[in-house]
């Protein structure tokens, strides 16, 4: 069934388990992002070091996609310095604009591949970015 | 018996197609928007197709076709509600209405504007657009903004209504029928409470109009707004109806042409009556579009068309209430509301359970359903809701309790 | 040699019927509202027939299709006007466009508020929709209101121009061609007094975009308002495009669902782009109608059509000269003027020859056109306009030519 | 042609020669009314002496029926009292909204029913009625 394709095991476990959720006490910044249109809210706490992501926590309110993609984005982008960080992330925008026609890089990707179902949805892709939009803006503002 | 009412969904070109996996389209997001009439839809081709011109304005034989379209939509309204035509006024929708109404309440000009010491009441259970706009007014005018409460059971709280519709109180901006629980607010007694403190009463109708008989006078409201689109209707057409003596006394928000009675570079007067209130040239394809809704509601009778609806509610809650993990959220029984009911599954969240239904054509609404506040209240991220209209029949509802089955068994709920 | 345009005509299905006198109609009142091709009537009833939902709301198939029919409305109307989509709103009409930008320059919380001791200037050729909005304005902010004035033959006097622009004007508002004399003022002059006080400048494109080739970037102004009605499409559609550092800048004017970033009971924030100026359940049968019409012009050629309604002005014109008795209002020659030409005939009142033309099936306009301070100027108490667009032809013109000949002799003007 | 029904002589003539047009120095009350949507506008002196019209001047601008009607109209009421002034003005009023099926009566209305043809273009009817207004509202006062 076409549901399937966009409730991959992988995502439903995330959901149910999500990885880094509930925030730290330290960090170098926190944002907080949301999606009006369905209520979607993450708060994300980073700390970064020399560059590099030394640690991701977040919290929220959400829909399946939305926090399993922030739980997938938090063990992906765990370590790794902010170039890196932001090539993993470009990449992950890109297959979110695939319409259903890319399957991901699973060399960068990893357990996010799982999530190119949600293309063929528009209403859905606001959500898997929620995460990654989050940490977008907080490693732009550490890293300014 | 009640009228077998299920040859009215033919009328509906829509269903005539299908939706995700191939399926026929289960249409249960009219509370959002309702689905248009073959009739509907070619009133409105039919207007521009024969006799489209500017009305009130050309000296030709158009123009004065298309004035008595527009003009005759108005009169076909106002007696859909009990009303006089000169109480009607075209908008864009009730989100326009309302904010008109609170702008023409802060023009200082008016005879009934809003002063710093005055209250405006609204209640918790109100959509952004009945509550937004009263903000607004308030913060214009320094006036204070209170509301009523409500119970756990999506009721409203009338425990102190003493206190909060008060001598101070000019504008009680209260819903007919909530978007969100489908609850029917006591508007009687809200009524008489402002009759006594002379404040005015403004009826958020979106979710009453469309669905059930609602007669101004008998209401005893001082204004009333509803969407066209709601009600069978095209988009981009609303209603703002007033007290005539109320509408005398305000001064018009929004200016512009065929408005004015007189104008010089340094100011202008108004006409009388809605003219005052519809500057522009009018909307008027979709005015004559809303009358046909009018007629064609009027057709089938509002009484049944409440009865249909009633009886499908009534059937959705019976089956919800039969599926393990499912919450309805507002009333559970069948008094005082209307065919809008919301309600949660545990451990899915609302936007995940509409993508299931999704893939069943299933349309319903999932989220805050611009009622944020509530929301909160109820601390809820949001919920799922299902609406109905004259298309839907037992079967929609069948479907829809087989599919949110199937959401609980896919997310493994209570497993 | 230019191409030919008569093909069109037959796309305009109100053309088929007849009028007064069993004439067939011949409609010179564009400048009011144009009339429609089938193809925008069809894509407004296709929208109903098949992907009607509310946009930005639901969670499924029809609800994704609708926001992407209006969404990619609000990307061809940008790509039309050279904008970005996210500075394209959709109004109801170019006169509430308008009147949103006053509120929202009224809100203190905008960043570009006006305060009491701004100028906003606009001129006396002014539509009522793009004068009565700004001297509210001025009225809600105690700014001043001046205005550019005009020459006897229906031209802007730019002689005191560096008086009025001053250092204190906030606002310039001007038409883009005057929907009386059909003069196109300079615009280019205009907008470099106002840059050089930094002012805005806001265009009222009613009479220019739905007849000749706009471009935003190139204008360089900084707001532009038009409604779809008279560029071949619905009526309920208008558009108010900004630069979007400025909408960012603005706060909105209307209020409720969809526009928001969060609400409590106390107050809310708003979404960005045209979100937040888009409040409510949009008209977005409209939008995808306008889109078509926009489709169906560009497919045209706007330079094309823009020949095309010079060829005919000049037809216009130089008849009219030859009639005695008739005096043209505004320009007389095709410098800087589009397809809207007024006259008078002596001894005859406007509304006498209006009358006259509907009983040989020539719809034109009469009156003071909404811009009465203009015509006190003139000391005239109205005139009568005909006005063009792609389905007009050189024997429309000689009817009307002809049929202002009948007007004298019925009248026995200089008899 | 349908437009001789409109454009009686009758009425011609008394648009190129209106009869007491003109405002008098001395009156009971003066009104003042205008039609905005074509501009149209009458202003209307009225003396009345023991509920019987004394006096009728006005003066305005506007089209062919709205002067006409007007000039009629001086010519009609004065004279009269103020039940027969009204008397009058009904009849006129539904000769105005009888849509071409009543010619008037012509012992009440006399030049008034050349106005008949009016009835047949909706536009017009306020043009006609104009004078009539600003006279009931002027008598209306007077006898308040
Ligand atoms: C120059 C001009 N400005 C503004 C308007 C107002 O447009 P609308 O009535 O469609 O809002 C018009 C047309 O009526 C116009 O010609
Ligand atoms: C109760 C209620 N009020 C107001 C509105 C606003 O209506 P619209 O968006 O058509 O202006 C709605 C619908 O969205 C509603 O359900």
């Amino acid at each position: 069934m076409e549901l399937d394709s966009l409730y991959q095991q992988v995502i439903l476990d995330h959901y149910r388990t999500p990885s880094n959720k509930g925030l730290s006490a330290f960090k170098d910044i926190q944002v907080h992002h949301n999606n009006p249109s369905c209520g979607d809210e993450v708060t994300l706490n980073l700390t970064m070091k020399d560059g590099v992501v030394k640690e991701i926590t977040w919290d929220g309110v959400g829909c399946s996609i939305s926090m399993a993609s922030a739980s997938v984005m938090s063990e992906l982008l765990l370590g790794k310095n902010y170039q890196d960080s932001m090539k993993i992330l470009d990449a992950f925008v890109e297959l979110m604009q695939s319409k259903g026609k890319s399957s991901g890089d699973e060399q960068l990707l990893e357990d996010g591949v799982a999530f190119a179902g949600v293309s063929k949805f528009p209403a859905r892709i606001k959500c898997a970015l929620l995460g990654w939009m989050a940490f977008k803006d907080a490693a732009t503002q550490v890293m300014a | 018996m009640s009228a077998d009412l299920s040859r009215y969904k033919r009328d509906f070109p829509i269903f005539s197609r299908t939706v995700r996996g191939g399926n026929p389209l289960i249409y249960l997001d009219s509370g959002a928007t309702s689905q248009k009439p073959e009739v509907v839809i070619e009133a409105e081709a039919e207007f521009y197709r024969s006799k489209n011109a500017a009305v009130h304005r050309g000296a030709h034989l158009l123009a004065e076709e298309a004035s008595d379209a527009y003009e005759g939509a108005r009169e076909n309204v106002a007696r859909f509600l009990g009303a006089q035509s000169s109480e009607i006024i075209f908008t864009k929708s009730a989100t326009e209405s309302l904010n008109l109404l609170a702008y023409s309440f802060s023009n200082p000009d008016s005879g009934i504007a809003v002063k710093s010491n005055d209250e405006i009441v609204v209640t918790e259970m109100e959509h952004h657009a009945n509550l937004i706009p009263w903000q607004q007014l308030a913060k214009r005018t320094g006036a204070k903004l209170t509301w009523l409460s409500i119970t756990p059971d999506g009721r409203l709280d009338l425990s102190n209504i003493d206190q909060i519709i008060n001598s101070n109180t000019k504008i009680v901006a209260i819903t007919h029928q909530s978007n969100v629980f489908g609850t029917i607010p006591p508007i009687k007694e809200i009524v008489k409470a402002a009759q006594a403190v002379g404040a005015y009463v403004v009826l958020d109708a979106c979710q009453s109009v469309p669905h059930f008989e609602v007669d101004v006078k008998q209401l005893q409201v001082d204004f009333l707004a509803f969407s066209g689109h709601k009600l069978l209707g095209p988009t981009g057409i609303g209603v703002l109806w007033g007290k005539a003596a109320l509408l005398d006394q305000l001064q018009p928000a929004i200016f512009g042409g065929s408005m004015v009675d007189s104008v010089t570079m340094q100011g202008a007067t108004w006409a009388s009556g809605p003219r005052k209130f519809e500057a522009g040239v009018p909307n008027m394809a979709q005015a004559v579009g809303l009358s046909a809704a009018v007629d064609y509601l009027t057709q089938i009778g509002m009484n049944n068309l409440a009865q249909h609806e009633h009886k499908l509610t009534e059937q959705l809650l019976s089956g919800l209430k039969l599926i393990k993990g499912v919450k309805i959220v507002g009333p559970t029984d069948m008094k005082d509301r209307g065919g809008v009911v919301s309600f949660t599954v545990d451990g899915v969240h609302p936007h995940d359970v509409g993508q299931v239904l999704d893939q069943y054509g299933i349309a319903v609404r999932t989220g805050h359903h611009c009622a944020w506040p509530l929301m909160k209240k109820l601390q809820l991220v949001g919920t799922t809701r299902a609406s109905f209209h004259i298309y839907n029949n037992s079967s929609d509802v069948v479907s829809l309790l087989e599919a949110v089955e199937k959401v609980t068994d896919y997310f493994k709920v209570g497993k």
